[in-house]
């Protein structure tokens, strides 16, 4: 084990974590702000992924179809979001969590059925555009230029929240929201357009999250699943809410994956569940404090 | 209407006893028509199979192949073959609840299916129990002929063991000697791994396990994984996986470049369904194996095949459609054979016998009842600047089919 | 009965409680009174281990309560009201006080019993006492504001404590329903020898019922003493008339 | 004009009470003749709606009475299916000490995970049962030598008489029976109402010498005992089992049950499991897409029916009759 491995497997890890934290960013934030738990919240990223691959099929699999699929598919799957908000969430916002819950569970169902009719069984897979395909050397270990791209792209969403969180009236609004709905409603804000604006956007950071994902692996039914579980992990790691908690829990188990992998690959598959355990054992309630 | 549990005034008897009364009425209401017409002289199959999810897109193959089969076996005068089929969403206790179904209310004579291995297995128990043969063209595991075969099961798919003693043939040819064995943290990955390190010992007692790594199924990013091996510099990597795991698995080797540095052994590598979705993004230097080919063998049969698929469904034949297309095959045959539609008659006619398919001679070994066919190995290259497969050869089924013996003392442990 | 001492709390930052003191004698009935803000409700929480002291003592009968779980505080024998209607609102008017009864037997945790015929005469007694008797297979939300606010303290008596905390009992009150509410407490007081521990805003009523008062201003006790003793302070008058100005 | 209408409110609740007693008579004596009256396949079907029904009430107890989000409640089942499974694969003891020891150890998990559990409130309640729920799922999924892998355990041996279909449905309608009357009187005990007043009032039960987390923790692990026993009732069903029992789609399945009855009605979640079964088996039969029907069903009963179809029925029953209690 030399320095080099263990160098790229944290450069691997931290990439890894950065896909993490733009999905749970989504969650969190919904959590935080509507304090609705969001099993949807896979199936808008398996959406974003599925919509990339259109775009970028129709446009031939060419470069510029990853960057326009990248530009358009988050905002479509924040389209489908914002629809869904105010087609049906809104209506229960005075419901409890479980009503809540089921009813993004439902959204699962039926939207893991309507993609496999709208774009059939077979495996589905875009092209990484030309100028981030191959590798470059890192002391001495080769890893993907793709990785590299996920690890600006990663922190940039990152400061975009938190520029939007902290520096807008919006963000503010938004902030406020999730630790006094009342006080929000007392100064005349109607609190359910900062939900419908904060579940499009958790909608567009899944889709971003999805379109992002789809170059380097299968797009195919059954990966909201996959990630769903991840980010409920993360999240309830971070701390419920709280953005900062889910960027800090998503490197840990991006990178405590990539270690996990490196020292014990025969049980890779329970690294996950162990890292969310300890953490949770050792501090129930998540990392930093909860949003409410 | 604040109380409905501490709510004290309506009767709890009486409360209970009509819910009671609904619940029964409305289970047993369900249940009150199970009038499943079935004209005796046919012979009914129950497929139970996964069409929803991940896995969906090799139940659509075997179903159309079945399909095919049972359509050009009733237009050479042939039996009738009917079907059903049910979906299990690739939960066990869903297959055996839809083969119970199938067996008792729709009276089928024989279950076909299932992708999943567990649901396989969970069948075949089932149909061992009530009688009722079942062909397996779907689940992969070795346990369905192997340890837990029995007369009423017959697989007409090239299981793991087969798998693992074709890639065991395979990698006994090469030079490598420090291996390490990797795959998806599922039955089909461990048992294609362990079949073939059991095989490759023995036929090459000097090859040497560097070590073993293990993916959740459903993984999409791989780097950490290969990163982690390539540190380990073994001369070849051995991968048990399959599915959606496989075309993504196959993108990270070339993104990593691994296989400039270390070769890759995985069965189905160059198969249409893994090298199409990955276009010019294919790696090159996998080497593998693989049961079927829509071009290869390059014979007469298999284009006869490959066209009459064609012109039905519009697309090509996947391995999955010829296992689908066997199973109706070797089912039609044994029903002309048998000259009856007496399960057991069928069953002692199947046992053993040996149809015609695009590949070759597909013969049901009658001590097993799995199906023997050649197997194809090769390696991904670039040839005139298309990627495909390359160097191809065909092992024989006497190569690579599993000792009997073997297989009946795992049965009788 | 009662003893606080050098009580301190703080959330967030925000000093809530500086130095709270206080002392209730067996069988009296005393008020904590202070402007709004002052820390009341914030104290009555840290009494019956609702929240977690920062530093100081509370003493219950010569035993030291500080900082312990709320359910093991009532069971030495302190049980409270809350200034917000705080009941089982799916349980009839009934259950709502059997609730109390059954946790003060211990019975909360028998399985296999009915709870339907259990402790229901302790429990009928209470409400007796209480004039809720009529209302018993109620819903306890169907009940208007005023009975609800009796059912909220017949709750805290079912527990049969020693000292009976009232946060805020005629809070949102009509005049006749808080001349219920005075009646109740001396009562109480005067029949069963209840100590009583209440916060109030209506001082009429204080220094009606009261016969010690504590005076809580922002979070420190400025007085503490007779009724009389108490309207002549000069601090208190300051701290009432500086929220005034 | 008062002495009359309570007179003949006695009367009524006399009639009531025999009707109540007469109609659950006459479900019981249906269920018990039925085996002789329909397709054995819808034998199975009930044995199957029998275990379910008893795995949807256990959850109830804790989600529906004890207010608490248990998202991961299939576990247990998966832990009771499993210890039999193991016990009769893996080892010559009895198939009593199996059946026994299923729903024990059953509750011993709840135990644990019950123990940080109760500690958090709310979606963190809930969040954290899923977490660890998903983590005894991956062990039992990765524990090859012991569990097989996602392979399963099939051919589990049980004893001769357990084996018909007919025998089958007598013994889950059996234990069933017991078990909702064990639920049932939990429920009406001294715990089941101060387990209501926690979930009404946390902070007020724990001011009456409540201690609520123990409260909870016990009707979790009460709740994975009986969830246990419906595991071992599922190994009698299939005498096979797979990992995928306790995956969290399959408590969602849960979940929906007993929502679809209604949670707060005690035979609810045995109604919601009959027709989600029954409606799984039927839609079946005509789509593959099933999931799709669930899920725009789900979404029918969350938006117009959140009380479930028993709690809207007592609703509206209870609202044509004038309630007596408003005269008052």
């Amino acid at each position: 084990m030399n320095f080099a491995t263990l160098a790229s497997q944290l450069f691997i890890g931290l990439s890894r974590g950065m896909i993490f934290f733009i999905v749970s960013a989504g969650l969190t934030l919904i959590f935080g702000v509507l304090r609705i738990t969001n099993f949807a919240h896979g199936s808008l990223y398996m959406l974003g992924a599925f919509i990339a691959y259109s775009i970028s099929t129709f446009l031939g699999q060419g470069p510029n179809g990853f960057w326009l699929a990248l530009l358009i598919a988050p905002l479509a799957v924040m389209l489908i979001s914002l629809v869904i908000e105010r087609g049906l969430l809104r209506f229960i916002y005075n419901q409890d969590h479980l009503m809540q819950m089921l009813l993004t569970y439902s959204l699962v169902l039926i939207v893991g059925d309507l993609v496999k009719i709208v774009w059939g069984t077979e495996f589905k897979s875009m092209n990484v555009p030309t100028i981030l395909r191959g590798s470059f050397n890192l002391w001495g270990a080769s890893l993907p230029l793709y990785n590299a791209f996920l690890l600006i792209v990663g922190p940039v969403v990152a400061l975009g929240l938190w520029f939007f969180l902290s520096k807008t009236r919006l963000g503010k609004i938004c902030r406020a929201t999730a630790t006094d709905r009342e006080m929000v409603d007392i100064l005349g804000i109607d609190s359910t357009q900062v939900f419908a604006l904060v579940f499009a956007m958790g909608g567009w950071l899944a889709g971003l999250g999805g379109a992002l994902i789809a170059p380097t692996t299968t797009i195919s039914i059954g990966m909201d699943a996959n990630i769903l579980i991840y980010a409920f992990l993360i999240v309830v790691i971070g701390g419920l809410g709280n953005v900062w908690g889910t960027l800090i829990s998503s490197i840990i188990m991006g990178v405590g994956e990539a270690f996990g992998i490196l020292f014990i690959p025969g049980v890779a598959i329970i690294i996950p569940y162990i890292i969310a355990g300890v953490l949770l054992i050792i501090k129930p309630s998540g990392l930093l404090k909860s949003a409410w | 209407m604040a109380s409905m549990v501490g709510n004290k005034k309506s009767h709890y008897l009486f409360r209970i006893g009509s819910m009671l009364l609904i619940t029964v009425l409305l289970v047993s209401g369900c249940g009150s028509s199970p009038n499943a017409t079935t004209d005796k002289k046919n012979v009914k199959v129950g497929i139970v199979d996964t069409y929803t999810g991940g896995a969906a897109i090799y139940a659509q193959d075997s179903l159309d192949g079945f399909k095919l089969a049972i359509k050009e076996i009733a237009a050479k005068g042939g039996p009738t073959i009917e079907f059903v089929t049910r979906d299990d969403e690739f939960k066990p206790d869903k297959s055996t609840s839809w083969a119970k179904e199938l067996v008792m209310n729709e009276k089928v004579d024989f279950l076909a299916g299932t992708t999943n291995s567990a649901g396989s297995l969970a069948v075949s128990q089932f149909a061992k129990e009530n009688k009722v043969p079942f062909i397996d063209w779907g689940g992969m595991s070795d346990k369905i002929t192997g340890a837990a075969g029995n007369r009423y099961v017959f697989s007409t798919i090239p299981n793991t063991a087969i798998i693992g003693k074709a890639g065991a043939v395979q990698l006994s040819k090469l030079p490598y000697k420090k291996i390490w064995l990797a795959g998806s943290d599922y039955e089909y990955g461990h048992s294609v791994i362990t079949n073939l390190w059991s095989n490759l010992t023995t036929l090459k007692p000097d090859v040497e396990k560097m070590g073993e790594t293990w993916w959740s199924v459903g993984e999409t990013d791989f780097t950490p994984y290969i990163n982690a091996i390539r540190s380990a510099k073994p001369d070849v990597l051995v991968v048990g996986t399959g599915g959606a795991d496989m075309v993504a698995f196959m993108k990270a080797l070339k993104a990593t470049g691994l296989t400039q540095e270390i070769p890759v052994w995985a069965h189905t590598c160059y198969d249409p369904a893994t090298l199409r979705p990955l276009g010019d993004q294919a790696p090159v230097n996998v080497m593998g194996t693989n049961p079927y080919l829509s071009n290869y063998p390059d014979t007469a049969e298999n284009k006869a095949f490959v066209a009459a698929f064609k012109k039905e469904y519009n697309r090509e034949p996947a391995a999955f459609a010829l296992y689908g297309y066997m199973g109706g095959e070797f089912l039609g045959q044994a029903i002309e054979k048998a000259g009856s539609t007496d399960k057991e008659k069928i069953i002692d006619a199947m046992e053993g016998s040996t149809i015609d398919t695009p590949v070759g001679k597909a013969t049901l070994r009658k001590e097993d009842h799995q199906v023997a066919i050649p197997m194809s190995y090769g390696v991904i290259a670039k040839v005139n600047g298309k990627i495909t497969a390359t160097d191809l050869h065909t092992l024989s089924p006497d190569e690579i089919m599993p000792s009997v013996d073997a297989i009946l003392k795992s049965r009788s442990q | 009965m009662l003893q606080v001492e050098r009580l301190k709390k703080a959330f967030d930052g925000f000093q809530a409680i500086t130095d709270a003191n206080l002392l209730v004698p067996n069988g009296e009935v005393v008020a904590v009174i202070g402007p709004n803000g002052a820390g009341k409700s914030t104290l009555f929480n840290l009494i019956t281990g609702h929240l977690k002291a920062d530093s100081g003592h509370i003493g219950f009968k010569s035993e030291e309560i500080t900082n312990l779980a709320p359910h093991k505080i009532c069971h030495k024998g302190l049980s409270r009201s809350f200034q917000l209607i705080n009941i089982f609102s799916t349980l009839t008017v009934l259950e709502n006080v059997q609730i109390a009864v059954i946790a003060k037997h211990n019975f909360d945790r028998k399985l296999f019993r009915p709870a339907k015929k259990l402790l229901v005469e302790e429990t009928l007694a209470v409400l007796e006492s209480f004039g809720l008797i009529e209302f018993k297979d109620q819903s306890c939300s169907s009940l208007s504001y005023g009975d609800q606010k009796v059912l909220e303290i017949a709750i805290a008596l079912g527990s049969k404590p020693k000292l009976l905390l009232l946060d805020e009992p005629t809070a949102g009150m009509s005049p006749d329903e808080t001349r219920r509410i005075v009646n109740l407490i001396k009562k109480l007081s005067q029949e069963e020898g209840l100590s009583i521990l209440l916060t109030e805003h209506d001082m009429d009523l204080v220094f009606d019922v009261a016969q010690k008062i504590m005076v809580l201003h922002q979070g420190c006790t400025i007085a503490q003493g007779l009724p009389e003793d108490i309207r002549n302070d000069k601090s208190v008058q300051s701290a009432y008339l500086g929220e005034a100005g | 004009m008062s002495t009359n209408s309570s007179s003949s409110l006695i009367l009524q609740e006399k009639f009531r009470t025999y009707l109540g007693l007469g109609m659950a008579v006459a479900g019981i004596l249906i269920l018990l003749a039925i085996p002789s009256l329909i397709s054995p396949y819808y034998v199975y079907l009930l044995a199957t709606i029998f275990t379910t029904a008893l795995l949807a009430t256990s959850l109830n107890l804790v989600l529906g009475y004890g207010g608490l989000l248990h998202l991961h409640h299939a576990v247990f089942y998966g832990i009771g299916a499993y210890t039999v499974a193991i016990i009769m694969t893996k080892t010559s003891w009895p198939f009593a000490i199996a059946v026994v020891l299923g729903p024990l150890v059953a509750a011993l998990i709840a135990l644990v995970i019950g123990w940080f559990c109760v500690r958090l409130r709310g979606l963190y309640f809930g969040m954290l049962t899923l977490a660890l729920g998903q983590l005894v799922w991956a062990i039992v999924y990765r524990w090859n030598a012991l569990t097989n892998g996602d392979n399963g355990i099939h051919s589990i041996p049980v004893p001769e008489f357990l084996t018909s279909v007919n025998s089958v449905y007598y013994t889950t309608l059996l234990v069933l029976i017991v078990s909702l009357v064990i639920l049932y009187l939990i429920i009406k005990s001294p715990f089941g109402l101060t387990l209501i007043a926690t979930r009404d009032n946390p902070m007020r039960s724990e001011s009456l010498g409540i201690n609520v987390k123990r409260h909870r923790l016990t009707a979790f692990v009460i709740a994975g005992f009986f969830a246990g026993v419906a595991g071992v009732l599922f190994i009698l069903v299939e005498r096979s089992v797979a990992p995928s029992l306790l995956f969290w789609n399959k408590s969602a399945e849960i979940l929906i049950m007993c929502l679809m009855g209604g949670l707060t009605v005690f035979m609810g979640p045995t109604l919601g499991a009959a027709i989600l079964v029954v409606l799984s088996m039927i839609v079946g039969l005509y789509t593959e897409y099933w999931l799709l029907v669930l899920g725009l069903l789900l979404l029918i009963l969350v938006l117009f029916l959140p009380q479930g179809i028993l709690g809207y029925l007592l609703k509206s029953r209870n609202n044509k009759k004038p309630s007596m209690r408003g005269e008052n």
